[in-house]
């Protein structure tokens, strides 16, 4: 009880600074206009979410359902004005959009296209059928739908550019010819890469055995996967550390005014 | 198999096989296209869903007075002024018809001071994980770990001026092995060969789990189950 | 499958203070504004000088597909390529595949374009198309018929306006462009509009990735994208190249990644510190449990 | 390779005019206009091929007075009518030096006639109508042929691997520690009477990785429902909710312990990766799961997931398709299935034949993926190192078999 109090205090007794000095113009002054409190509550919440760190806490809790209540409308609205908007009212029933939204979309749309349009209007109707207990069993068959829509638009695009292109990719020659003749080094690049490759693949194969040739070569697949992983790791740590100057320039910069 | 539980499968069968002939006819070609525009309008729908699953759990904590529904007042609050601030548009100075985060409405107030800051604070996070997990997980155990150890330290190390010093000693001849030249081999050669074995993997997986998917072998909808 | 072995859980205090170190390792070079300098690598010396030879009334697509929340990576090379082009006086389209990218466009209209680039007009230097969904699917049907995939900029003029959107007139597919730059952070991006669009319109592609997307896009180069900037480290290897080529730009804003490289610098140090540590204990205490 | 290239070159530069570039004098730029630029020859309008119609492609010859330097062509005119008399209407300009031009707005079915005129400044040369040019669809890509070729073979291979398991031939995989672990992670959280937490990634219905999850999600549906563990999976996407709500159902159901999904524990989040982060760190912290099962697509939530699962002690297993976050699970989790292993999980441990044999079907397209790579490097190595002719067609014949578009 002590503790908390005390930290009540501190917490009062930093937040009272932090206003005096945006009242003497030092910091951007949450009652003025509302970038400035804008500022505050961005402030706020970030501090907010860094306070996880020290674990579990009332304040990562406030911002936890904040953010998650915010983000989740965030994107339902997105998904009425960018996409059930534009995409279907406008091929169903330009019309609508055009009197009600005041939106510019062309009204001709042949009655073949609002047809063809009306299938993603019932089967999204038919997805809300879950929202009743006993109509559950047509909601399936919208998802039955869009499965079928993954399996037949993915089967062909994983061939085309993760396995046609990939395999394309890897066919080179192994010896390497620069100017001056064959050159070592870079050939001795394209056998590791293609080495790599097949040793890699290899590596996945599932009915292989505990030993052998395919296990040993699968060993050096690991390897080169192990140095793929590491070397990808070290790389995106600058990328992490950016995120978090970013955040602290907002801090310190526009916050605070103090660098 | 009663013949209304066989109609998820078939739909998933006649989906899937005219959206892969259309690959190849081109008159039929603009379904694909098509569809994968009706997956993100279906998408839409289902933030009914969605929105149903949040509100519903947070309601009932507020209506038990679990522990903590303090919170789900806020969450609800916090998704119920968001939702009114974008659908209706309000404060926009564009009107109804205009770009839903036009600058003075109050959905790009929230977006800009609420979810910007709070999304990239929890992003920045991620800086004091990877840390930790460094410190946790690089460590001389077995021989997997030890690559993988050593290929991130050579990456950090020359991600700093320290990459072009440590380095700096070796004779000419032996240019190639200094560190600022040994992270573009590490790039282009171990790590291009690594990523793409992966992705040729995933592909191979991939293509498998859409045929099973096609097959009815997988069924990742409500099959003939009750 | 690997296992690495399960870890010990470290304990709280442990963790507590290397957030602490990381922390403090970010704050104080940004405090006392600690920096190094940098030296270009081929590559972005490359991506540079594909800029610099663009004539005068090239057609640059301009893809800004990353959201504020990986911004502090990404929106040096959006500022320093827009900087960079308009220098160079080429048309530029904007656009993004990201829900969240038109705030990020907008912003750099704002602060670089309008700002920067005063005689830049909307319509004829520059335009900005906004966000389209569908991902992938965009850049297929932009392949073909580029105002079917944007019939619309943000403004809600037609691209089909040939009064109030002269600039769009030229445009027909993705090949009527001569260069793509896409700055990216994830899915939608690099990925995409490579093997989708890049390529098969024959059409050359630069540009920039967070660190972490990287080197999904390295198999790419040289052969299909001419190159891209990489992290903080790639934006401020650019603004370096810009800084000596156009002088004129010694300003706090143009030198935002070089300024950014500081923290980055002593943070790398602490994790490399951290890892020399945790190694040095865990063989100490090997060599403690074999002498036992 | 530059040696096998040089050879395949077709001589393009031969046929190239060469512009006899004499430095004028100081003084002399005095243009004289003809009367008329001499126009493009051989002028041919004829349907793209491989689309659906809608499409003409002109090609000619360049104008005589088209040179790169002291050339009068400024560019090209291309204009087009209904008829052979008329009226033409212009469809575009093209730079000088251009001799292609693709109509994209020709309708279908359409007869049309195409002039191709030279400019010079605002002068249009003379042009003859050529035509008339129809733009038809096609029934079938031919450029897609290598494509169709690959989906047979590839869908046949994996077939025969589910037909032979299911005559009773199941092979024989190797384990995969991960997956055992699963349900040793789920005995772990019975004893320590604690939930299991279950992410499908956080991509949509639309990804295949998405689907493997979920495929996994079902087998750890019906191991917990059996030891009486609690699950939670909270979700990024509504389409994956309700998917997840049938594939939990389906799981328990053919574990023989049926009973309806509760809405606490499969339930929506927002579509943000950081509000996942948020939202099941928090569960995390004050659910305090025993295990923690990640398998999907899954990007810059990864490290945070694992790392906070470390925090509070969870056994952890991921499995994801993503390169780029392998190595944050590596460093956070306990197993993590690699790429393409997240495809196998579901059927190991399901041990469904048809499963098992789908996995079997996969070797063999990557023994073939292992084949054409180690013949087509064979052929471009041979090739280049001895120069031998009829090398080289076999290499560029291999090489377009896997040129897509």
């Amino acid at each position: 009880m002590t503790r908390k109090l005390i930290l009540a205090i501190v917490c009062l007794a930093l937040l009272l600074g932090l206003l005096i000095r945006a009242s003497s113009g030092a910091m951007p002054n949450p009652f003025l206009d509302y970038q400035n409190l804008g500022l505050w509550v961005g402030a706020a919440l970030t501090l907010f979410a860094l306070s996880f760190l020290y674990g579990d806490n009332p304040f990562f809790r406030f911002t936890e359902h904040v953010f998650v209540g915010v983000a989740s409308a965030y994107w339902m609205v997105q998904g009425f004005w960018g996409t059930l908007v534009p995409k279907l009212l406008a091929n169903l029933a330009p019309e609508i959009a055009v009197s009600l939204f005041r939106m510019d979309f062309p009204v001709g749309v042949p009655w073949t296209r609002r047809l063809l349009y009306a299938l993603p209007l019932l089967m999204g109707g038919l997805l809300l059928t879950r929202l009743h207990p006993r109509a559950r069993r047509a909601g399936s068959w919208t998802l039955a739908f869009l499965v079928g829509i993954t399996a037949g638009l993915r089967l062909i695009a994983f061939l085309d550019a993760g396995f046609m292109t990939q395999i394309q990719n890897s066919v080179v020659s192994l010896v390497a010819v620069s100017r001056s003749g064959f050159d070592l080094g870079k050939s001795l690049d394209a056998i590791l890469l293609t080495g790599g490759v097949i040793c890699c693949l290899l590596y996945f194969f599932f009915s292989r055995r505990e030993s052998g040739p395919v296990a040993l070569a699968g060993r050096f697949g690991l390897a080169v996967l192990m140095v793929t992983f590491g070397a990808s790791f070290g790389f995106s740590v600058m990328g992490r550390v950016a995120v978090l100057v970013g955040r602290m320039e907002f801090l310190l910069h526009d916050w605070l005014g103090i660098i | 198999m009663s013949l209304v539980a066989a109609v998820p499968r078939g739909i998933v069968l006649v989906v899937a096989i005219v959206l892969i002939v259309a690959m190849f006819v081109p008159p039929l070609e603009p379904l694909r296209e098509e569809f994968s525009l009706f997956f993100n309008i279906i998408a839409a729908f289902a933030f009914v869903l969605g929105g149903a699953s949040l509100i519903g759990r947070h309601a009932r904590k507020i209506r038990r007075r679990a522990s903590g529904y303090g919170y789900s007042v806020v969450c609800i609050g916090a998704f119920g002024i968001t939702l009114a601030a974008g659908l209706l548009k309000l404060g926009n100075p564009t009107g109804i018809g205009g770009d839903v985060t036009a600058r003075g409405s109050v959905f790009a107030w929230i977006v800009r001071y609420v979810f910007g800051p709070a999304d990239s604070g929890l992003f920045a996070l991620l800086a004091f994980f990877i840390a930790s997990a460094a410190f946790r997980a690089f460590r001389v155990r077995n021989r997997e770990s030890t690559i993988m150890l050593v290929t991130a330290f050579l990456l950090l190390l020359g991600r700093t001026f320290l990459g072009g010093l440590v380095t700096s000693w070796l004779p000419d001849r032996l240019e190639a092995f200094e560190l600022p030249n040994v992270i573009p081999w590490i790039m282009s050669v171990p790590l291009k060969a690594g990523s793409r074995a992966i992705l040729i993997g995933v592909a191979v997986g991939a293509i498998a789990t859409s045929l099973r998917i096609i097959l009815g072998i997988d069924r990742p909808y409500r099959g003939e189950g009750k | 499958m690997v296992q690495l072995g399960r870890w010990a859980v470290m304990n709280v205090t442990g963790r507590r203070c290397i957030y602490l170190g990381m922390l403090l390792a970010v704050t104080v070079p940004m405090i006392w504004r600690i920096s190094f300098k940098e030296h270009p690598t081929p590559m972005v010396r490359d991506i540079f000088a594909t800029i610099e030879k663009l004539p005068k009334n090239a057609r640059v697509l301009f893809v800004c597909d990353f959201d504020p929340a990986s911004a502090a990576e990404t929106r040096p090379m959006e500022d320093a390529f827009a900087r960079h082009l308009c220098l160079r006086g080429v048309g530029l389209y904007c656009l993004t595949l990201w829900p969240t990218g038109p705030i990020e466009i907008d912003r750099t209209i704002r602060d670089v374009i309008a700002l920067e680039f005063p005689s830049y007009r909307y319509g004829q230097n520059f335009v900005n198309l906004g966000y389209m969904s569908g991902n992938e699917a965009v850049v297929a049907v932009a392949l073909t018929n580029f105002k079917k995939a944007f019939s619309t900029d943000v403004h809600n003029i037609s691209t089909h306006d040939a009064s109030r959107l002269p600039m769009m007139v030229p445009i027909e597919d993705l090949a009527s462009f001569d260069l793509i730059v896409d700055v990216s952070a994830g899915y939608p991006g690099l990925n995409e509009w490579i093997p989708y669009g890049a390529i098969p319109a024959g059409v050359p592609i630069v540009g920039g990735s967070v660190a972490v997307g990287s080197p999904e896009i390295f198999p790419y180069i040289p052969e299909q994208c001419g190159g891209i900037l990489v992290g903080v480290k790639g934006a401020a290897e650019y603004e370096q190249l810009l800084l000596e080529q156009y002088p004129q730009l010694d300003r706090p804003e143009c030198r935002i990644a070089l300024e950014r490289m500081g923290p980055q610098t002593v943070a790398h140090l602490m994790i490399i510190g951290l890892i020399l540590l945790g190694n040095g204990i865990h063989l100490w205490r090997r060599h403690k449990e074999a002498a036992a | 390779m530059a040696l096998a290239l040089a050879l395949l070159a077709p001589p393009a530069a031969a046929s190239m005019p060469i512009a006899h570039s004499t430095p004028s004098p100081p003084g002399a730029n005095v243009v004289t206009v003809p009367a008329a630029v001499a126009p493009p020859t051989e002028v041919r309008a004829s349907d793209r091929p491989n689309d659906n119609g809608g499409a003409v492609i002109l090609d000619w010859q360049l104008s005589a007075d088209d040179r790169p330097q002291h050339g009068l062509v400024t560019g090209y005119e291309i204009l087009r009518a209904p008829a052979p008399a008329g009226p033409y209407r212009l469809l575009g300009r093209v730079e000088p030096g251009t001799s292609h031009f693709v109509d994209i707005f020709a309708g279908r079915g359409k007869p049309f006639y195409y002039q191709v005129a030279a400019l010079a400044g605002t002068t249009r040369g003379p042009a003859r109508p050529v035509g008339p040019a129809v733009a038809t669809a096609q029934w079938f890509n031919h450029r897609r042929l290598n494509m169709l070729a690959f989906a047979v073979l590839l869908a046949a291979a994996i077939l025969f691997g589910i037909r032979s398991a299911r005559r009773g031939a199941l092979p024989r995989l190797r384990e995969l520690p991960g997956v055992g672990a699963v349900e040793a992670a789920i005995a772990l959280a019975r004893e320590r009477n604690r939930p299991v937490l279950f992410i499908t990634g956080s991509e949509d219905l639309n990804d295949i990785q998405t689907l493997a999850g979920l495929s996994v999600l079902k087998e750890v549906a019906g191991r917990t429902a059996a030891e009486d563990v609690p699950l939670r999976v909270p979700h990024m996407h509504s389409l994956v909710m309700t998917a997840a709500g049938d594939t939990l159902e389906e799981g328990r159901a053919a574990a023989g312990k049926p009973a309806p999904v509760d809405p606490d524990e499969n339930f929506y989040l927002c579509d943000e990766q950081f509000g996942l982060v948020a939202g099941a760190g928090g569960i995390m912290y004050r659910e305090r799961p025993a295990a923690c099962f990640y398998f999907g697509s899954f990007y810059a939530e990864a490290l945070a997931l694992g790392e906070i699962g470390q925090t509070v002690g969870a056994v952890q297993i991921a499995g994801t398709g993503q390169a780029s976050q392998l190595p944050f699970l590596l460093a956070t989790c306990d197993h993590v299935l690699i790429g393409e292993e997240l495809f196998a999980a579901s059927a190991l441990l399901s041990r469904d034949p048809a499963q098992l044999g789908c996995v079997r079907g996969q070797d063999l397209v990557k023994l073939l993926a292992i084949g054409l790579i180690g013949l087509g490097c064979l052929l471009a190595t041979l090739a280049q190192v001895t120069g031998w002719g009829p090398l080289i067609p076999a290499w560029d014949t291999l090489r377009s078999l896997f040129r897509t578009g």
